[in-house]
Parts: structure tokens; C-alpha cells; sequence
């Protein structure tokens, strides 16, 4: 990928989006027949499904905890999703993306009320044209409502960067790769919890906190969207039966 | 180590044998017959990053498989021809039953099986696939990934990696004086050079009555299964025995008449699927 | 290797076997001291040992069977029985034969008479020329039949090939790489049932059941020398005892 | 796949209560403040073999952290620069609860987060490391190994990295006219190029309280806690939250200003004990 | 990690007892005496595809010892030399307690002691085997599997090991002007080069006894054993303590002469069998 | 590393020490906080961590044993321990060598005391200059006496090697390098069992029986030291008691 203009004259994105525009978000909810749970996000061109197997009972049982679900959950790429062919063996990256991920579900799953055993999360990264890991939480997120887990709030999630010292919503892959900062963050809205933060660059003190409340008005919308489909999937069941 | 395999989820006996009985009539649930498919949708050029790609659904079993082309060496004994490699993962959202990890030994079986059928009969033209002769050459690599699990892997997988092959482009490449080799993925010249197109085709028995496309519920009762590739010129081109029953001969025979007809058809279907355009099928979900 | 001309002037194969010829078999029984049962079997250049451990008690319980026992089976090369020295490394090749030997053995075995244990079945190829998997079948039947496990029949193997456009039996390593088409196919012949049955080429209708003819022959044959070999190992204990 | 992780060795109700209650009125053990670090021991030059290394005790927590630098072959998309490889092994020593084996996702992530501040803020001028201009550059490895854990890792493995670093030197090279690159270790020629000095402070949470540098018996109260890398002018070089729990936008800022203030002087602190001949510290132990 | 190992198929506590004050008194099972090897086949040439094969019976352990020629780069330290490269598996076959799987610590420690045996006394000459010196040369894979399982497996591996490099032969090798080589495998120009040959003779130690060449049932008891490597000009060319217990001094140096005395006869046996036709011994069978 | 003149004219060796002269040996013990026992050795450039979890019970219970503890120990060389950097893989040398280690350890723990636990010893390689195996041991040794773990005696370790034809003590790299044989040996002294005897090299009959008595003669150096540090150790202790 060569490297485009980030920010043009007119001030709009390499791909004709404002700063605060999100890409075109797409979302399926329960579009698996084995899971328990699963939903299909796409922002922009990333591709992104989830998948949620249990509350159930695993073979290794010495990692299960008396008082509570865990949570296991996998992050992983399809080979096919990246530019150059990704290996099947999992990456350093997949390795921390999982626990990120995980972690960022971990405050809305009401846990407690599974103890003993565990619900399973796979994420599957179709396609990845940047923000891979915020749709993977916001498709893990409405997997689990999808599968009846109990839940405090849907967690969603959504990438500020930082391109040509300009901080834009919702990067895509080449907005990443050139840019200066790319900040991912997820939260739950209605709880007013910040549940997963991470920044991959270098910010002052005031891009910060400029990025922060940029990222969080895009959650909102994405969390529109994410109830609307929620909503949309029962009613249809309902509907169906 | 190979061993017995645990019966994954039971199909309960009361509802096992209701399906064999209906077997035996010749009837199958939602009233197929017994050489019939279940519905097939074929979603081509599902993944933007791949070189060729297809979403493929057979009744309730989805696969997706996709095609990525490098530039590599080629091997020692075909200098002038590109390379094939097959995968296959069974993903775990697929069925409980899947764990995550490398491919196990059905997973690599059903890669082994499509890549047999397409390298014997010379499916993609490899001789045109050499960048610089006896150096660089396309190495094709098809990936397949089960996403939902309700039976039959290997023909979904089979006609998801037709699809995605029949879906492939070959990017532009420029050869510098020095021998480098510079592709640019933006520029599509032709589509990947094929000379023969194959599918399998898998016959399942159960008491003597022969079947195709068995759903997840079916295969809990069958006692082994024939997986026959066939070419779009009507000939076998690979037979895997899989299961822990056998066969008779004249079952034999009388699966690989089965496959022979079939085959040719789903041939057809697919590339009437593959080359018109998609009608009514959205490429945000998983081909619903 | 070099290509040789696989079929002669005089119709003869290129070790002047005819076309449905077998190679000179071997088969020694009860070779190993410390398995329950053991055969090598040698077809012309190939040779294979099979060694059977059990029934017997596994620590991996959770892999075994409340009403039948469970068959593990490892196809494995040595090293040096390859032209090419073979890395120790399980390759996928390796991997799909343990699962098909196993499978060709299944239909024969009467498991259920030690439900809650494991047979153990282990295929080393000493020297590869052809047609090791269809040794292997045949060693490790006899190898069953050695450590005294109930079995419906016995299952022999051989495999059918077609070079320069003819079908041929038993065909070796340089048959197999410049050949059309290799065909193993396993059988019990008493209870007539195939319990392998693989083709790597492309073959018509009409050519098909011609090569499986063929290779139902070269089998029988097989399982005379099999049965002969029975008798006098089972003859001769008795005469030791 | 990551899964909730099991308490370790689990602190007893009362004794966490007790801990909670404390760090609630602005207390802790051995009575430092919200915002103080343990003691903090620097022991350079540790590993004689390395090109570089540090010996860190933060409290009881040792983690020594050692450079080599190897003659490789950089990135095709940086031609020019040198490369930069950090990993991190949390030790088996360090803790009855820590397996041998390779690396598991705690140690992954940390070792990401180090390689992420310093590759972000451009620390190590990389321009600078290349031998053969597009063929062979400097190879930079950093290790870290935890070898007894109190708590806090990260910010113990970023000060151990800092201070390995700038203590590296670069040996001597000799390229003859095919462009074989002959190094001669003996022979130190200049430091490492170091443009940024950078470290992480990490903020913990726990009923809304924000301290730093936790005990090990502090992570076991706490919800949740930020990792913020901190450069030498001031800026934020990275962030990462881990951990079960979640904060509002207001903890996330009030945690900033804390790991700002803290980190800008953390540096100077370790500049001065890596500069400064040692004094009282025997290489001899594990720098206590 | 290595662990104290499970006592595999235990010994019946009385026919422990049994052996052990038979092994006092100086005698053992079958008759022979504390310092007699158990009967030793030896078939060369077992295995058509190695360079150099042999199968060995010792009493009733098997093994099987093959050697591969490849051509590849030397070690930068010996450009000029060839590389000798030796693994060992025990096969599951070989014992109902050997597990299928890569190299356990026996095994791994079986094939370093045969390798540095070799390596040191530099039983082959490696300076012959360069083929374009520098660049390639020959690398050769000696790979040991124990078939069958009654004790000392070390010695048995030993004496295939050696049997099989002096039946193994150099193929024939052409290199062209641009410096490729072409290995004709079908024509065979020489054996290769040997120095010296070595064997190693185990000595077991039960209660202050010696002996050596202990079979499964012995091994159940014995406390532990000195492996020693013992060249053809009498020379120590290694040792390996293996096993719990320990040795006195004085043990150590009886041990030492009960093997140098051994040893020497060993090889003069092992010379004899290979060079002169097998008599009575068909490689149709495992040497029996 | 350059070949230095291993034996100089004046018999010294190339870093000025007698044949049978150790290099400076300093001993720390109890230096983890974390680890039951623990005990830091250098021999010259060489520097070796121990530590000693346990005994304690395991989760992989089918390894334990009725009627004793089991020894499990792993020797790890820290990647910049060595000259050119060490791959983070377990090497066939440290698989080989924590047998060697824990086979020299257990003839002088008391492991009846604790039937069904684990007694795990870790050694950590920090700096390897020659000798890291007979560091390991001693520092392995003096980290069980730590931790408390009855013991028959203390072992202790040191090299002999044979460069340039003379017998020399406590080998440094280079002269294991560039020498003609290297011989760790591990002693109990009190008990009088050599616990680890290894040669890696071609010696005489009588060579060996030479260098032996040097190993013997080095070892009860160690020995002093080492219970002097052990005797300072519980001083200390009881002091800050």
C-alpha cells in the first residue's frame, strides 16, 4: 500500500470522510446456527464475527472458579484477512488482542450467576482494513447478548488516530499505517465505564483528552446502531415464532 | 496418533433411528431425496484482501475459503511451474465440539483430499504461473475455514475452493533487470489460468442405503462415507474411504455412478452461481 | 530417481513383473518381545513393522469408550527409509495415513469386548518403495491377530496403479512417481467388506472397477501368505510350549 | 485463548480488607503515599556477556533486562534502520505460581507495551544502526527476565530496559569490499543512539482510588490498572489498560496527570543511577 | 523440567530380591557372568534407502541405527569439515511405557553421549568430507531407534551406531562450474572415512556390585550406572553418570577398567561382524 | 573468541591462575524473596541463580509418587547469558543437563520426608563463562539447604579439564573451548559419592585418575566455602530474628 494523503485540502480523509465521521457500520446479529451466540460487524471494510459458546462445562476444569463464569476468549485472523497472507500460527499480537478483548468484556458479563463455568468468545477477523479489534469487541459484545447472557451494559467499541496532526475517528488500515497515533477504546455508555484503552503512538496531555471525548461520541453512535440491531433480531424472533 | 473418535454431540436413539428408518424410504428431512443437495449460495469475492474468495453456504454449513498469491520458489523438480498449498480449519465457532488450535487430523484429511483432486487433474494450469522461470513463481495458497458446522465439510469446502479459484485474479507483476520481482495488487490482469474444474462428491451408507450431502444429524448415524472428486469431463479424480465402517464392492460402484451424475451438475451449478452475477445476496452477512 | 520406462516392449513392468504380479511378500509374526503382538511385513523393497500394544488402561481416560475399546494408530517413517532423509517432525502425510490405516482396521476389530481401554497400533516403515500404507494394513492386522485381539476377519492390503496407461498390481516407488494413478484399497476378504480405499490419479467409470478387480486379486493372495503365516507362527508356539 | 485468570496465591479477606481501608485513607505499608514508588536499585553492567544490561530492584521485585545486538538483515519497508526486538519471560523463580515454558499473555503484553513506547517515540534512533546500508543492520534484542515477583512488572521491566539501553555499546565493525560484516566485541565504540528516554507508570484503581506501583499484595485488591509510558519531554508514548475492571473518563485523566508527573522524575532518577558510578551495590547478589 | 521418573513396569519386590543376591553371589540370569555381554547380532545393510544401516540385537533389546549423507553448509567455525548430526527415539513399539512424541530426556542424553563420543575422538574424519570446501559438505545424520526394549539401551545404540558408519558409503558426487552439486546416489565411491571407532560399555552398580550390559529386569534394581566411551587404542573417549544414585571413587575407577577391558573386545566383535558376510542371519526378520 | 595461549611459558594459564587454582568463588544465599530457597554462585565470570520451590503439590498429580518427592529441575541459560545470543527454545544441552543436575541432587535430599510433592528446582544461567553446569549444582544444592529440605549432605561441583596436555581446575571458557577434555564432577563429600561424573573428551586411564583427584581436591574448596556461606546465612537470620 502506497502512501496516500492523509488529509487533503479541503480538510476531509483520504477516503472523503470528515475528522468525526465513522465508516459505513454494518451489523448481523445471530448469524451462526452452532453458536449460542453470534454477530457479524463491519466497519468500513473491516469484516469482523463472533462467536459465544456456553455457559458451559470444559474438560480442563482447574481453570474454572467457583463463583463465577470465566470468560475465555480468542482473537484470531483468518489468513486471508491481511494485505500479506497471515501464518495460521497464532502471533504475539492475536496472544495480547485476546486478552484485550477479554478484558474489555469482562465488566458487563454478570458472571456470577454461572459459576463453574465458561463462556467462549471466538473472534474471526474475515477482512482487516483497521479497527479489527473495536469491531471485535463490539461483535463478541452482541454474541453474548445474543446468546442470553446476562450483561450490565453492551460494550462498544471504536479507534481515534491521529493523521497529518489531525485526530480522526475511526481509522482504516492505510490511516493507521501512516499515521501518528492510533487509540483504540471501548465502553460500556450507560455505565459510564471505559473498559478498554490503549494508545499505540505518542500524544500531549491535550490531544488526549481531545481524543478520548472524540472516540466516546463515535461509541454512542456505534451503540445506536448495536441496540437497533439488537432490537431488530428480537422482534424478528418474536416474529418468527 | 489417530484414534476412535468420541461421538461429538449424540444424536439421541429414538431420533437416530427415526432418520434411519426415513433413510430407508428414501425419505430425508425437509423432503430431499437421497441424491439430493441441500440449497447451495455461493457469495464470490466475500474477502476484499484475498486474491479470490468465496462464502459458500449448504443448508445450514457455511465455509469460507480464500485465495492469496505470492511470489515464491518454486520447487526443485517443477522450476517453471507455480506451487499449490491447502489448508483447512475447522473454526470453533463452528460447533462445540471444535476446539481452537492447529488443524486435527479431519481438518488436515479434507485439505489433503481437495489438493489431491485438483493437482492430479491439473486443474489450474501451473505452467502458466512462472514469474522468472526456474526462480520466482506464484504460489497459491487456499485457505479454507469451516465457520458452521451441519455436515458435509468436505463437499461445502470442495465447492467454496472451486468458487474462490474460479473468483481469482493474477495481480500485475513487474520483473526488474536484476530479477526482482514487484507486484502491485491494485492492477488485475487475468483470471488464475484453469483447465479443469472438480468437486467431490460424498456418498454416505447406512444399512446398505446409499446418500449424498448427509446434514450433522445424518452423519450421526451413518457407518462410513465415500468422498469422490469428480472433474466437469464426467472422470474420478480421487476416491477417500472415510469412517470406520466399509463397503462392498457393488456399493462402490454404485456411489461412484451416484458421484459421476451428480457431480457434473453441481459443476454446472456452480459456475452458472460463480459468473452471473449475485441476485439477492448480500455480502454483509454470512450469504443468508 | 530417474524415470525409468515403466512398461517394457514386451509388456513387462520395469522389474519385469507382469502387470498383475505381485512383489515377493514377506511376513514374519511375533518379532518384537515386549509389545503384545508384532509383525514385518515387506513388499519386494518395503518394509514395515506394526507393533500392537494392549488392550490396556490409558492415562488420558477422558478419550476412551464406556462400550467399546478405543483403537490409537500412528503411521510413522524412520528417517532414513526415504530417498530424501524424512524430518522427525510428524508430517500431514503421516497424520492422514494413521487416520486412514486406523479406519481400515475399525470395521474388523470386536472392541466391545474390553469397553474403558485403548488398543494401541504402532506402524514403523523402515524402508519405503511403494506401497508402505498397504504393508502397514496388512502388518498391523497380523499384528492384532498376534496380541490375541478378537477380530471378525483379517484385512489385507495392496494397491493398484496405472502406469504408462496400464493398470498394474502392486506398484513400487518409481511406479508411484511417474505413474497416472495409485490406488491402495484394503480388504477382509471372509466378510467381504473394503475397508480402505483411497485413489490418488484420475481414472474413468470403466477403468475404476477394472483396477479395483485387480487389486480384490492381488489381495487374496495376500491374504493366503497372511493366513499361512498365522498358522505357523501359532504352530510353532505350540510345538515351544 | 485468554481466559479469566485464577486468584494466584490468594490474599486473605481480612488482610485485603485491611489493604483497601488504607489505601482508601492515603496509606500503605511501610508507609509510602498514593503516589511514591518503592526503593528503587539499579544495578548496570550486571551480565557481563550482554551487550548491555540492568539489574532493577523495585521493593522485592527483581527483573534484569540484558542487549545483545546481532548483525541482520532489516526490515524490506526500512531498509536503513536498525530493528528492535523485545521479549519478556516471566520466571518460574520469581513465583510459586509462574510455570516454566514460553512466554504466556501477561508477559506477552508486557513486553508489547515496552516495544510499543520505545518504537512509538522513536527512543533509539534507528537511522543510525545500519552497517550495510540495505543489507546488514544492527539487530537491537532486548530481554527481560523477571526473577522475583512483588508486584508491578511492568513499570520494574521498563526501568530494567531503560537502563540496559543506556547502557549499551555499540562493538567495533569491520565491512570488507563484498560487504561481510566481522564484529569484534572487544572493542566498544560509542554508546547506543539514544534519541528519547521513556518509562511506564502504572496506575492501579481500586474503589476509586488511584496509587502507584502496586505490591503483590496490592494487585490482588485492585480492579483494574493503567499503564501509561511516559517520555522524558512530557508526552504520553503509550497507554494500555489491563485488567478485569473498567474507569471513567475522569479516573483516565486524573491518572495521566499522576504517571506525567511521576515518570518525568522517574527518569531522572534512573539516569542518574545508571551514569553515576554505583555506590554501595555489590554485583555480587541480586543487588540488594 | 526433568523429573524423578516413575519406576516404569515395576520389578516384583521378591524377584528384585532375587536378582539382586544372585547379582552379589556373581551370577545372573541365563548364566552369564557380572562382566559378559548378552548374545549380539549385528545385520548391516538392513535398511535400502540409508547410506549406511544396522540392525542390532542385544540379547532381547533391538535397534535399529540408520545414516543419511545430505549436502549442506558447513558450521562457520569448520568451513572445510563435514557435520555429524545424531538423534535417537525410542519407538513406542520398543516398551508398553514409551509414549509416541518428540525425544524425551533419555533419549536426547542417549544420543549426546554416542555423539560426543564420536565427535571428540574424532572417530571420522571430517576434514574429508567437504565438497566445495566452504560451502557445501557433507552432513550426516546418524538416527537410532530402539525397536524393542530389554535394557542398556545405551550400548545396543552404540553398537549399531558404529556398525552403521562403517557400512555406510560416500555416493558419488559432481559439482559444476557454478559450484552445484549433484549427489548420484546409485554409484558409490568409498567408505567413509574412520579414524577410530568407539563403543560405550555401561556399568551398573547394585549394592557395591559392578557388572555390566544390564537387561530390563536389572535395570529395575540397580541404583545407578556410568556409561563410558571407550576407543579402539583403549583410550576414555567420554563418561556419563546417569541415574539417582552415585559412585565412590574406587567405584568409579574399577568401573573405569571393567570397561576399557570390555570395550576393546567389543569393537574387535562388532569389526568381524560387519566385515564378514552375515552368516545365518536373514533381513527378513529383526535379526532373530 | 580469539584462541589464547592457554598455558603460559611460566606454567600459569592465560588469565595468570596455578593448574590447580579455582577463580574466585563467591556464594549469596536466600536472594529471592518469592521462592522457598534460593542461593547465588559465582565462579569467576560465571553466574548461576537457584531457587527452590516446595515441596509443594502439583497439578499434574500422576507424576508424584507414593512414598517420596519428587525432584523436578530445569537448568535455563538466560538468552545474553552467552556469547552469541541463546534462542528462548529449550536446547537438547538443557534438557540433557537439568537431568544430569537433578540426577546429581538426588542422592542427598531426604525425599521420603515428603511422600506425593514436587521438590522444583530452578536454575538460572545469568552469566556463562565456563563451568555453569557445576555452578548450577552447588548453587542448586546450597538453595534446597535454603529452603529447608533435609539433606545427607551438601553437593558440590567443579570441572577439571585437560588443555594444552596439562589437568587444570574449574575450566573458564576459553579453556573449554580450545582445551582437550572437560570433566565436571559433583561430590558429597562428607558422604563420599560422586553424584555427577561427566567427560567430554578423550582421557588416559591414568589422566583420568589425575584429574579426579584434582575435581576431588577443587570440590572440598567449594565444600568449605559453601557451609561457610550457609553458616553466615542462618546467623544472619537469627540475628534480624
Amino acid at each position: 500500500m502506497e502512501k496516500p494523503r492523509l488529509i487533503r485540502e479541503d480538510g476531509l480523509r483520504h477516503d472523503g470522510r470528515r475528522p468525526d465521521e465513522l465508516r459505513p457500520v454494518r451489523i448481523s446479529i445471530g448469524v451462526l446456527n452452532k453458536a449460542s451466540g453470534s454477530a457479524l460487524v463491519e466497519y468500513g471494510g473491516t469484516k469482523v464475527l463472533a462467536a459465544v459458546h456456553g455457559p458451559r462445562e470444559i474438560s480442563q476444569r482447574h481453570i474454572l472458579l467457583p463463583d463465577r463464569a470465566i470468560i475465555r476468549c480468542r482473537y484470531h485472523m483468518l489468513s486471508f484477512s491481511t494485505h500479506e497472507r497471515k501464518s495460521p500460527a497464532p502471533s504475539r499480537r492475536e496472544i495480547e488482542l485476546s486478552k484485550v478483548v477479554r478484558e474489555s468484556l469482562e465488566p458487563v458479563v454478570i458472571s456470577e450467576v454461572f459459576p463453574r463455568t465458561a463462556i467462549d468468545v471466538f473472534v474471526e477477523v474475515i477482512n482487516a482494513d483497521g479497527g479489527t479489534r473495536t469491531a471485535a469487541v463490539t461483535a463478541a459484545s452482541l454474541a453474548l447478548a445474543d446468546a442470553g447472557i446476562p450483561m450490565r451494559d453492551l460494550v462498544v467499541a471504536i479507534a481515534v488516530g491521529k493523521v497529518s496532526g489531525t485526530l480522526v475517528l475511526d481509522i482504516d488500515e492505510a490511516e493507521d499505517m501512516y499515521g501518528e497515533a492510533d487509540m483504540p477504546v471501548a465502553v460500556a455508555p450507560s455505565i459510564g465505564l471505559i473498559t478498554l484503552l490503549q494508545l499505540n503512538g505518542v500524544l500531549s496531555r491535550e490531544e488526549f483528552s481531545e481524543a478520548l471525548k472524540l472516540a466516546l461520541k463515535g461509541a454512542s453512535q456505534i451503540y445506536e446502531k448495536s441496540r437497533e440491531a439488537l432490537r431488530d433480531r428480537y422482534m424478528k424472533v418474536k416474529v418468527e415464532e | 496418533m489417530s484414534h476412535t473418535p468420541s461421538p461429538g454431540i449424540i444424536t439421541p436413539k429414538l431420533k437416530a433411528n427415526t432418520i434411519v428408518n426415513m433413510i430407508k424410504k428414501g425419505i430425508r428431512s425437509s423432503g430431499r431425496g437421497l441424491t439430493d443437495y441441500r440449497p447451495i449460495d455461493v457469495v464470490v469475492g466475500y474477502v476484499q484482501n484475498a486474491d479470490g474468495s468465496a462464502l459458500v453456504r449448504l443448508g445450514n454449513t457455511v465455509v469460507v475459503a480464500g485465495v492469496k498469491l505470492e511470489v515464491g520458489s518454486p520447487y526443485p523438480d517443477t522450476p517453471n511451474e507455480g506451487a499449490l498449498i491447502v489448508n483447512a480449519e475447522f473454526m470453533p465457532a463452528a460447533s462445540p465440539t471444535f476446539e481452537p488450535g492447529p488443524p486435527d487430523e479431519n481438518a488436515i484429511e479434507l485439505a489433503r483430499v481437495i489438493d489431491r483432486a485438483l493437482r492430479e487433474l491439473k486443474a489450474i494450469d501451473m505452467s502458466k504461473l512462472a514469474i522468472v522461470p526456474g526462480r520466482r513463481v506464484w504460489i497459491i495458497y487456499v485457505d479454507i475455514y469451516v465457520l458452521d458446522h451441519d455436515g458435509n465439510l468436505v463437499d461445502a469446502s470442495s465447492i467454496a475452493t472451486l468458487s474462490a479459484l474460479l473468483n481469482t485474479t493474477l495481480p500485475k507483476v513487474e520483473v526488474d533487470e536484476s530479477g526482482n520481482v514487484r507486484v502491485e495488487k491494485n492492477i488485475r490482469m487475468s483470471p488464475l489460468p484453469i483447465n479443469h474444474k472438480v468437486v467431490t462428491v460424498t456418498v454416505a451408507k447406512v444399512e446398505n442405503v446409499l446418500f449424498i450431502d448427509p446434514d450433522l444429524d445424518e452423519e450421526g448415524v451413518i457407518e462410513t462415507k465415500l468422498v469422490i472428486a469428480v472433474s466437469d469431463d464426467s472422470r474420478i479424480a480421487g476416491i477417500q474411504k472415510s469412517g470406520s465402517g466399509g463397503l462392498t464392492e457393488a456399493e462402490i460402484l454404485a456411489a461412484l455412478d451416484i458421484a459421476l451424475k451428480t457431480g457434473v451438475s453441481l459443476i454446472k451449478t456452480i459456475e452458472s452461481r460463480v459468473l452471473e452475477p449475485t441476485l439477492g445476496l448480500s455480502t454483509n452477512t454470512l450469504g443468508q
